[in-house]
């Protein structure tokens, strides 16, 4: 079996899901690779969370700000248009639901849209950040990750085993392997990576999957 | 992304009688006189207002226009009338042709922040003892009693800033700030009409007041010579 | 009997109640007028719920601009190290305990220092403004009124008729014939004005007054 | 009204054992990196810390220095630990020498300024049916669950701006700013460490961001080279 999209792969197909006039918040790792696959042409204004609307790549080495940071800490580029505010603010915006979209990483997903992204059990301690925030308040969700653990194991599970981030508030998993929605009915594949079947991505999926009626491969 | 739409008309055309309409303002400042002038000649029936003030100070211009075309039917306000001169709403209220929810202003104020910041309650000391406490659930926090407040929203915001950047990013001048940013937040759509519209790039990203996620349509108003009463 | 102090020095005593580096809010009607009586070397900061925090005095016809107002919708100068802000940190501000001393006018205020200020019953309608939560936020409250109404009736009661703004939230009353603190004992009077007699005073207000150690005449 | 103080030694002269602390800054931005030092040169033990992150991104300069002298004993935080390395914090958790109380970041933010605003509690979505609504209050709002949330002060906030005049009035640079305008409401001392001290009336009013009125006393900051990771 294939080990499907590399991590900037990931963060291409995810842009991708992205529509232009859309306010998007990138969480901490992967998510904050989109930001490089964004068109500027896209019209999507990117928001986050530690005080910042219309920031555009990630900062090469000569033009890094200590001051001018995203969530996970690494250098920002300014867009024009921007804005800088508060964390109050900041919040207010997810909250009261003004960003539309979250493209948030996760441990597991669980076939009805748990998430669970803040902690590993077994280091006793982990870190929330914004991550409850955006499930609760974005418009919609979109989690970014490696299809199963390094060991092969589930990612995307019946129930969640790690720590709730929200429960219920996935709406669209974008993997190494897939696309796949979560519906009432339940998971639904959109579409696989290039050289991946339908079977690779069942046999690397906790629950049965649904396909979708115009299933396809991944165009990148 | 462009913001800018081309008349008042079209910035007004979609809100409908019944609408909850947040109007910025506070006495003379910061009132968007251009956009309540497109709603007065639309002629929007049914508007509950969320305002400071239902207006008096500049009766030409202020929201006394929409009172006297009975175009408002419910109000929630901190002041709505003034000493030594009767406005069009107190008119109509005295004959019970509009209704009043009459809210302190720190209480007011904060309604709408929480209606923006996805907050549906909050407790305040403010006005624990009076009538602001008529049927409000009471809560002791450190000894001290506070009212349980609720969020306040509404389908339409109309605000006037001072300068917007065709994204929708906001300035504001002097106290003409007031409710604006706050109500800005707090409806599905919010308009706002501004002395100048600039170009993407000539707002300072620090001095940005109300950031452009908040605004779905700008206008450039028409410039109202008022004066002082 | 005299009819004491006119509304420009009741505003004058009681700038004089203010101290340095106090931040200092003065409300709608005869409170405003102080801000004429505050020196500059005083230091005083005046804040103003609609959003302003240190002007200075009420503008001449000249300097008049629309977007520079008090709460009264007076035009206002600004002085150095002024700042503006939207009405929630303004009452913030207030709410939060930052604001040392809110002066007010009123309609009456009762011994135990509740204030009616608002609403005149009969009119059926008043408007609250930041009043209510002025007394109940800022660090010390000053009332200045007339001491009586027009007609003659007590001010200062033993309890209020109208609408209350607050209970047990005045310090201190300035008015057009004296300076009477409210004490967990009663009213305290302090000082009467020139060429009025502590029986004027007491003829003049409701509840029985209890007289300070060094009770004595207002400088002005 | 001049609130510059001369030293770092004496604005944090003050500040006893057992202090409860508010701590500026996001990752490696708008971190009191001076007032840490003087905090660290001075010794105050027992000190519960309210802060974003206890630090680790740049632990020779950041509150790590304050953990691995002891001198912290409580961490309020919604993000103290980073994937792939274990900063002094963790250590010291791990070991059951600091306590901990992990709050979701938004949660965090609005606890912050409820406590500066006088809000003594409020609802908020964020957290429901997670390890975040443990031990607290539910209460359904628009036919949704929300949590109680409580308003959270200190003795102390120690915040970094980018310019302050003497009167106090900050303004910030970038995403410098995050929690430090909310933390300067919520401290019965705000003490402010800045890149630049002007004279006052240099600040432009409309950009002002923390009014001075949350401000104590002001000092220069000393110049961190930090870098990044």
């Amino acid at each position: 079996m294939t080990s499907g999209l590399s991590r900037e792969l990931i963060a291409l197909r995810a842009a991708r899901e992205l529509r232009s006039g859309q306010y998007v918040n990138l969480g901490i790792g992967l998510p904050t690779l989109v930001s490089n696959f964004i068109p500027e042409e896209m019209g999507v204004v990117l928001h986050s969370e530690n005080g910042a609307l219309g920031f555009g790549r990630i900062a090469d080495e000569g033009e890094m700000d200590i001051d001018l940071v995203n969530a996970s800490s690494q250098p920002l580029t300014l867009k024009p248009g921007a804005a800088f505010f508060d964390s109050a603010l900041a919040f207010g915006m997810i909250r009261g639901g003004h960003v539309n979209v979250s493209v948030l990483g996760a441990y597991q997903v669980s076939e009805k849209g748990d998430l669970a992204n803040w902690m590993v059990t077994d280091r006793r301690v982990g870190s929330i950040g914004g991550s409850m925030d955006l499930v609760s308040g974005a418009g919609s969700v979109i989690v970014v990750m490696e299809h199963t653990t390094r060991s092969g194991e589930y990612r995307i599970v019946s129930e969640c085993t790690y720590p709730l981030t929200g429960r219920r508030v996935v709406n669209t998993i974008i993997t190494s392997l897939a696309v796949i929605d979560i519906t009432p009915k339940g998971l639904l594949l959109r579409e696989v990576a290039p050289s991946v079947t339908v079977e690779d991505v069942q046999a690397a999926t906790g629950p049965r999957l649904l396909l979708a009626e115009d299933l396809r491969e991944m165009e990148l | 992304m462009d913001k800018v739409v081309s008349s008042p008309e079209e910035a007004v055309a979609d809100i409908v009688n019944g609408s909850t309409i947040m109007f910025g303002g506070f006495g003379v400042a910061g009132i968007p006189f251009t956009l309540i002038k497109a709603l007065y000649e639309k002629g929007t029936k049914g508007i509950t207002a969320i305002t400071n003030s239902p207006g008096g100070r500049l009766e030409d211009f202020d929201l006394s226009v929409l009172f006297r075309k009975r175009q408002i039917s419910e109000v929630i306000a901190s002041y709505p009338v003034y000493s030594g001169k009767v406005n069009a709403f107190e008119e109509l209220y005295l004959k019970g042709e509009v209704g009043l929810e009459l809210v302190p202003q720190g209480t007011f104020a904060e309604r709408i922040r929480a209606g923006g910041a996805g907050i549906p309650g909050f407790y305040t000391p403010t006005g624990v003892g009076t009538v602001a406490e008529e049927g409000k659930e009471k809560r002791t926090f450190g000894g001290k009693e506070h009212l349980l407040e609720l969020a306040l929203r509404a389908d339409f915001a109309l605000v006037k800033a001072h300068k917007a950047d065709r994204m929708g990013n906001l300035t504001y001048r002097m106290t003409a700030r007031n409710f604006n940013p706050l109500m800005a937040t707090a409806a599905d759509i919010t308009i706002a009409e501004v002395d100048e519209i600039v170009e993407v790039g000539e707002l300072d990203p620090e001095s940005v007041v109300t950031p452009g996620i908040y605004v779905n349509r700008i206008i450039k108003g028409e410039k109202y010579d008022v004066g002082f009463e």
